[in-house]
């Protein structure tokens, strides 16, 4: 890969973590939700680098298309938020803040950078062909190859979900 | 190594992964607002997917990765679209959606 | 033949227990027929026994309890023939003497019934655990009959008798176990124990100290038999169990019972432990004379005919003690003829006081607050006068009356042993005040001024008289010739000593 | 010959079963049955004792084994010697008939069936006079069976059954409290006498192996008894003194005398027979057949004390007796003293001879003070006189019996006591320590005349003292005075020695009785010490003056003071009144026995012991593991409920339900708090995974 071709990858991983940030701290659930919509084109991007490019399209379409609208519709059906400003836990934030940072993070951090220096010991033999090579009909080989049965059972989870969501939401 | 090395190879997408996982959870533990919650779920499971992709490209070089991703998708979508239903059900009943407030499985 | 005389009464109390319950006197008949079977059979026993050998006879031996070589082993021979006769006799006799108990005919008889099955089987069982099984076997009966025909206190009184005697076989049973453990072929045959005995080399550790075994087995053996004799210091059972038990088991416990104590000891202490018996000879004398004495001086002392009697029973035994403590010829037949007329002789003097208390009620020689109890009656009832003179001096040792040759044997027995001799002299005390206890009550009772409360007193009917009949031929015809008891015992009593000297 | 003797034993036997068991159907009651019984003894012992009279020996024995025990002998013994049966134990008995039998037999017999004649008579009308006959023959038959019984068992089995018939006949009026009573203390002190006697039996058993007379004199004679001891003493003396015992207590001797005098309560005939003529004399016939023994056994100066002492005793209380029956009674005991007293000098025929005299004298003498007493219904001198005129026969043979008992030549009582006297005195003479057996011996005899006349004369002279008695004093029937005259008859000295009864001075000398107990010595080969002949020959004449001065003095005294109430008893009395009181009360022997030994000892250590008994035997030994088993009961009871249900159980609740509380708290039911919680313990896990070990 260029060197310009890193700096935009890091670009998009930092514009993802500030609209992760975002998401978890503004106070209007409005603002926090539209964050989420650029968080998850960050990841696109990183998945379009790794080599997932047929991921990074669904990733665009389910996630940003679907979801984040999905949860705008939820805001708006809900609280009417301009009246009431759910009062964040403000003050108690300290808390997992300072728990996460010494707490989770240092280990979490460290147990990831063990593990990929480890993996990055062995690299496998067709790295570059696979990193730059289209994988849409790969994924369509394998989904109805080897990962035929989970096809099958994610189709009967997306028509319960779907059924369930109907039936929960139905005015009364 | 330098920097941009670093950030766009496995180190950088697992350290993206880490701080993404994390704020997801704070967002779920500390969010007043339930749909907040949602959000954060929705980043724990991005951070999830992150990680697949990474390890598919920097480990396996095989499709196999990818394909659990698209599964964590396919059941985000899903999730999402029950839990809001529930929210919607909540709110109608409580007429908030305040986390706090729904405790009625307290002892 | 012995398996029939032991069992035929169950199946009689099984009859009776089929009976309907408003007809006492079908049960009375029947109780009647079950227990003249076994007589019957005695008879036949006493005529078919073969007085030349010392070996069992009528044996029948049927494998039980395998595994643990437990066997129905049944058999007679000199020593439990007498005893054998006895209780047939009594219980025949004990059928008519209970004619009057009128609650709950039917559970006194069965419970008769299953006593004289269990007393049988102990005279007749020549296996260690089969005698044990007998031995309590007879507790439980007895216990019921004591403790609900009795008479005031009869709780306290069966109670009492049940657990004094019931501690007394916890002791026999753990002889019995030790000795079924050392033996080398796990046996509870008791002739074999007999052959074998070999523990009078082992030694038991028993709470720290080594001690010989077979030294240890003779005594919780003879605390467990002692307590059934009663010798002296476990006796204090006799007179309660005695004054509350009805006419009839009082007669059974005193013809019978008392009788178990010292058939066990020949029957296992000697034969298996000799040398434990030649060491617990002297004790074993001085208890039998301190049996003797104290049984004599409390008798003295006594306000109630039954308790008197029942600590002349106490005296008496304590001769039997003495004669077969001295292991002479002479003493140990004596002994065993003793407790075949004791058997006689007290059983008629426990069924003339039953006589007197159906009609009276009460049995105070000398009320408790002093005033005479009966006085004179004499010149009231002859009959029963005259019967209980000839009881009276039976149990006194009047020559030409049975007690007096069993007594005499003994004494003569006892005397020819150097060491005893101090001990018989002492014990001569114990004639000397037979006579007095038993004479002084004879005369507050019934001799001197009438006493006119009891003026319309009634003579024995026949059915107390036909009890008591056969009674006084045997006292009479023992007492006159002896033989024909002394000779069915003679050779075993010798073979018993050969193993012993 | 010896079927007779079995005969003679058995009919009165039959006569008692017969007696007892239909007496009352029978006509006159059955009283004829058991006379006849006595006249058919009385007829086969006749020949017999004939036979002894006329030739002097008569030895015959049969016996049968009546008890067999077998003798414990190994087995190897009997295989190695074929040819022996088992050795066994044997009891023989039998009938032995010699001259002391025959002689005895002859006496028995005689008055048995005359006193069983008189009562005939004298019980007529009492109520269970059916039994009164059956009593006295089964009490003949025991008495002819111990005569006739050739070893100790059997002798002691018949004595005993004679202690019984007494006992019997003595309380035969039970209605009188003082009849009883006397009933049971002749039978305890007999009892008393009998179990020493026993246990001398026992003793022959040890030494001798067997109680045949016969089978023990040969012992004797081949030193069997040599080095044996009981109890440490020599064995014969062991014997000796138990056997001496038993006839103290039979025969009322010295210690144990006080039974005699209360046994008169019984029926005259009864005191006549059997404490008169036979039970009594038992006691001196045990003595006689165990001479060989006592002899051996070095006991006879303890005999001769003992009679001594009896003898004297008896005759002061005599003295002083006002019942007619206690003046007897009390002459029976200072008799049988004599005979005692006799056999312990070694006077063994004078005692014997005495024996049979005495017996048919005070056999007399109670008959006719039965007949006395059935005539004036008291047995109170002092409110009899002069019923000499109303009873001419009775005062008769009284007067002959009298006459005989106090020692006037001419009659038996003279000969035998001479003869017991002249052996005392050449005892004394030879021992010098010994001296006052003699002494006592003739103060007795004077005493002995004194009180029978004194009797005499209260009874039948001197003025009536109770006219309503005197006025129906009639003589008796028939069958009461006839044995009393045979009776006196039979106690004059013709019989016995002669006519007048003087040892060598007498023509018409009789030796029947000296050669056939002669006889019987060398039967039983006791060789009589004669010692020198001077000195007995001395003693025998100065014994014979002797006795018949004192006789003289006694008769002159007791004539003085009743008759011609020359001197008055009264004064006498007053002078020596406390003498007069301790004779009264008999010595205050019954005291001592009765009162202390019995109430206070016997009766309160019984009365201790069942106390005692009952209280620490029974209650604290028996009971106690009652009230321990029920403290511990309690204690574990209580612990139970304290600490295992308290603490243990209640407490892991108690524990359970705070843990729970605590709990409780974080069930917020805020989702949220759930995801903190698990992070916490997702972040520990991982640390402490990290941290542990690589």
């Amino acid at each position: 890969m260029s060197e310009t071709a890193k700096i935009i990858l890091v670009l998009f991983q930092l514009l993802t973590l500030a609209s992760a940030l975002l998401v978890t701290f503004s106070p209007n659930i409005l603002y926090a939700s539209i964050s989420l919509l650029f968080a998850f084109l960050g990841v696109a991007i990183m998945f379009l680098y790794a080599g997932a490019d047929f991921l990074a399209g669904v990733q665009v379409v389910v996630y940003i298309g679907g979801v984040t609208i999905l949860v705008l519709f939820a805001i708006m059906l809900t609280s009417w938020m301009y009246q009431v400003k759910l009062r964040d836990s403000r003050g108690k934030l300290i808390v997992p803040l300072l728990l996460a940072l010494f707490g989770l993070l240092p280990f979490l951090y460290q147990g990831a950078q063990h593990l990929a220096s480890r993996v990055l010991r062995t690299v496998p033999p067709d790295f570059q062909t696979f990193a730059y090579s289209p994988k849409t009909n790969a994924v369509g080989e394998a989904l109805l190859g080897n990962y035929l049965l989970p096809f099958e059972g994610i189709t009967v989870l997306l028509l319960g979900a779907l059924v369930g969501a109907v039936w929960l939401a139905r005015p009364k | 190594m330098s920097f941009l090395d670093w950030a766009t190879g496995l180190h950088g997408y697992l350290f993206v992964g880490t701080i993404l996982a994390t704020l997801g959870i704070i967002a779920v533990v500390y969010r007043r607002n339930s749909i907040g919650v949602l959000l954060g779920i929705e980043l724990l499971l991005n951070a999830a997917s992150i990680n697949f992709i990474a390890f598919s490209k920097f480990r396996t070089a095989a499709i196999d990765g990818q394909i659990f991703a698209l599964f964590i998708i396919i059941i985000a979508a899903a999730e999402a679209a029950v839990a809001l239903a529930i929210i919607l059900r909540l709110y109608r009943l409580r007429e908030t959606i305040d986390a706090g407030e729904a405790n009625l499985m307290r002892n | 033949m012995l398996s029939w005389m032991i069992f035929s009464p169950l199946i009689g109390m099984a009859a009776i227990l089929a009976m309907p319950r408003n007809r006492p006197d079908m049960v009375r008949w029947a109780a009647v027929i079950t227990t003249a079977v076994p007589l019957a059979l005695g008879v036949m026993v006493f005529s078919q026994f073969d007085r030349s050998t010392a070996a069992m006879q009528f044996v029948e031996q049927v494998s039980w309890i395998a595994p643990f070589n437990i066997e129905y082993y049944v058999g007679i021979d000199g020593l439990s023939v007498p005893m054998v006769l006895l209780t047939v006799l009594l219980s025949f006799i004990c059928i008519f003497a209970s004619w009057n108990i009128e609650n709950g005919v039917k559970g006194y008889f069965s419970m008769f019934l299953l006593l004289e099955s269990a007393m049988l089987g102990v005279f007749c069982a020549l296996d260690f655990f089969l005698f044990f099984v007998f031995w309590e076997v007879m507790l439980l009966p007895m216990y019921f009959l004591i403790g609900i025909w009795g008479g005031a206190n009869k709780v306290y009184a069966a109670t009492k008798f049940f657990l004094y005697t019931l501690a007394g076989s916890v002791l026999m049973l753990l002889v019995m176990l030790g000795m079924y453990f050392t033996t080398e072929p796990h046996t509870f045959n008791l002739l074999h124990l007999a052959n074998l005995h070999p523990f009078s080399t082992l030694t038991m550790n028993l709470f720290g100290w080594q001690l010989p075994m077979d030294k240890v087995f003779f005594v919780a053996l003879f605390i467990g038999f002692a307590i059934k004799v009663p010798i002296w210091p476990f006796h204090t059972w006799l007179p309660w169990a005695h004054v509350e038990a009805p006419t009839a088991v009082s007669v059974i416990l005193a013809g019978v019972l008392l009788k178990m104590g010292t058939y066990g000891i020949l029957r296992i202490s000697y034969p298996i432990l000799p040398s434990a018996t030649l060491w617990a000879a002297d004790a074993m004398a001085i208890l039998g004379v301190i049996s003797i004495l104290y049984g004599a001086f409390c008798a003295m002392a006594q306000k109630d005919l039954k308790k008197l009697v029942a600590y002349s029973s106490v005296s008496h035994m304590g001769y039997v003690v003495l004669g077969m403590a001295s292991l002479t010829t002479a003493g140990v037949n004596g002994a065993v003829l003793q407790m075949f007329n004791h058997g006689t002789s007290t059983a008629m003097l426990f069924l003339l006081v039953g006589v007197i208390y159906d009609r009276a009620h009460h049995r105070w020689i000398v009320k408790p607050d002093g005033s005479r109890g009966f006085g004179g009656i004499a010149s009231v009832v002859p009959v029963y006068t005259g019967v209980m003179a000839i009881a009276v001096f039976a149990s006194l040792g009047l020559p030409g009356l049975s007690g007096f040759i069993s007594e005499a044997l003994v004494f003569l027995g006892a005397f020819s042993v150097p060491r005893f001799q101090m001990y018989v002299i002492i014990g001569s005390l114990g004639i000397v005040l037979g006579a007095a206890y038993l004479l002084w009550m004879f005369m507050r009772v019934f001799l001197g001024p009438l006493n006119e409360e009891w003026s319309g007193l009634t003579d024995m009917n026949w059915r107390e008289r036909f009890t008591l009949i056969p009674l006084t031929i045997l006292v009479v015809v023992l007492g006159v010739y002896p033989m024909p008891v002394l000779k069915l015992m003679g050779t075993t009593v010798a073979k018993l000593l050969t193993s012993l000297t | 010959m010896v079927q007779n003797c079995i005969w003679i034993f058995s009919l009165p036997l039959i006569a008692f079963v017969l007696q007892a068991s239909l007496g009352k159907k029978l006509p006159r009651q059955g009283d004829f049955i058991s006379v006849i019984a006595l006249l058919g003894s009385f007829l086969l012992a006749l020949p017999i004792f004939l036979q002894v009279v006329s030739t002097g020996n008569i030895s015959e024995a049969a016996s049968f084994t009546w008890l067999s025990l077998p003798l414990p002998i190994p087995d190897s013994f009997l295989t190695s010697h074929p040819g022996i049966s088992a050795p066994t134990f044997n009891l023989d008995i039998g009938i032995l008939l010699n001259n002391p039998t025959a002689i005895m037999l002859g006496m028995v017999t005689f008055c048995c069936f005359l006193i069983h004649l008189f009562s005939t008579g004298y019980m007529k009308g009492e109520d269970r006079y059916n039994m009164f006959f059956a009593y006295i023959s089964l009490f003949s038959a025991a008495m002819l069976g111990l005569v006739v019984s050739d070893n100790l068992f059997t002798f002691f089995m018949c004595w005993e059954v004679m202690g019984v018939c007494s006992y019997a006949l003595i309380g035969f009026y039970y209605k009188k409290p003082s009849a009883i009573n006397a009933s049971i203390k002749a039978f305890m002190t007999t009892r008393v006498g009998d179990t020493c006697f026993f246990l001398g039996l026992m003793g022959l058993y040890i030494v001798f192996g067997t109680s045949n007379f016969s089978e023990i004199y040969q012992g004797l004679q081949g030193g069997f008894a040599e080095g044996k001891t009981i109890l440490g003493i020599s064995a014969l003396s062991f014997i000796g003194f138990m056997i001496m015992m038993g006839t103290i207590g039979k025969s009322a001797q010295f210690p144990l005398q006080i039974w005699l005098p209360d046994a008169m309560e019984g029926p005259t005939p009864v005191s006549a027979l059997i404490h008169a003529a036979t039970m009594v004399s038992g006691g001196v016939f045990l003595l006689i057949r165990m001479f060989p023994i006592l002899e051996a056994g070095h006991v006879l100066p303890i005999v001769a004390y003992v009679g001594a002492i009896t003898a004297f005793l008896a005759a002061m209380v005599a003295v002083v007796q006002t019942d007619i029956k206690k003046v007897l009674a009390y002459s029976t005991i200072s008799q049988l003293g004599y005979m005692v007293m006799g056999i312990g000098v070694g006077a063994f025929a004078a005692a014997f001879m005495h024996l049979i005299t005495h017996a048919l004298f005070k056999a007399c003498l109670f008959l006719c003070s039965g007949s006395v007493i059935h005539a004036v219904h008291t047995q109170d001198m002092r409110e009899m006189g002069a019923l000499r005129t109303k009873m001419p026969l009775t005062f008769l043979s009284m007067l002959i019996a009298t006459l005989a008992i106090s020692g006037v030549p001419f009659f038996s009582g003279f000969v035998s006591k001479d003869r017991i006297l002249g052996g005392a005195l050449g005892y004394g003479m030879e021992h010098q320590v010994h001296m006052l057996i003699p002494i006592l011996g003739f103060a007795a005899a004077l005493l002995t005349a004194f009180y029978m006349f004194r009797l005499i004369y209260m009874t039948f002279c001197g003025s009536a003292k109770d006219e309503h008695k005197h006025t129906h004093a009639h003589e008796m029937p028939w069958n009461m005075v006839l044995p009393t005259l045979l009776l006196s008859g039979l106690s004059l000295s013709i019989w016995f020695a002669g006519p007048t009864g003087i040892h060598g001075l007498d023509p018409f000398e009789v030796h029947w009785f000296d050669n056939a107990v002669a006889a019987a010595q060398t039967q039983a080969g006791i060789a009589l010490h004669h010692g020198d002949e001077h000195i007995a020959h001395t003693a025998h004449s100065l014994a014979l003056v002797l006795s018949l001065i004192l006789a003289t003095a006694g008769i002159l005294l007791a004539t003085l003071t009743y008759l011609k109430h020359a001197i008055s008893a009264d004064a006498w009395k007053a002078r020596l009144a406390p003498l007069h009181k301790v004779l009264v009360h008999k010595y205050y022997f019954d005291e001592l026995y009765i009162n202390v030994i019995i109430q206070r000892g016997l009766l309160v250590w019984n009365n201790l012991l069942a106390r005692f008994d009952d209280r620490v035997v029974d209650r604290i030994l028996v009971d106690g593991w009652k009230d321990i088993s029920m403290a511990i009961k309690a204690f574990i009871g209580k612990f139970d409920d304290l600490v295992v249900d308290r603490i243990f159980v209640d407490g892991t609740g108690y524990v359970t339900a705070a843990g729970g509380w605590i709990l409780r708290r974080f069930q917020t039911g805020r989702v949220q708090q759930y995801v903190i919680l698990s992070l916490i313990g997702f972040s520990v896990a991982f640390m402490c995974l990290l941290a542990g070990p690589k």
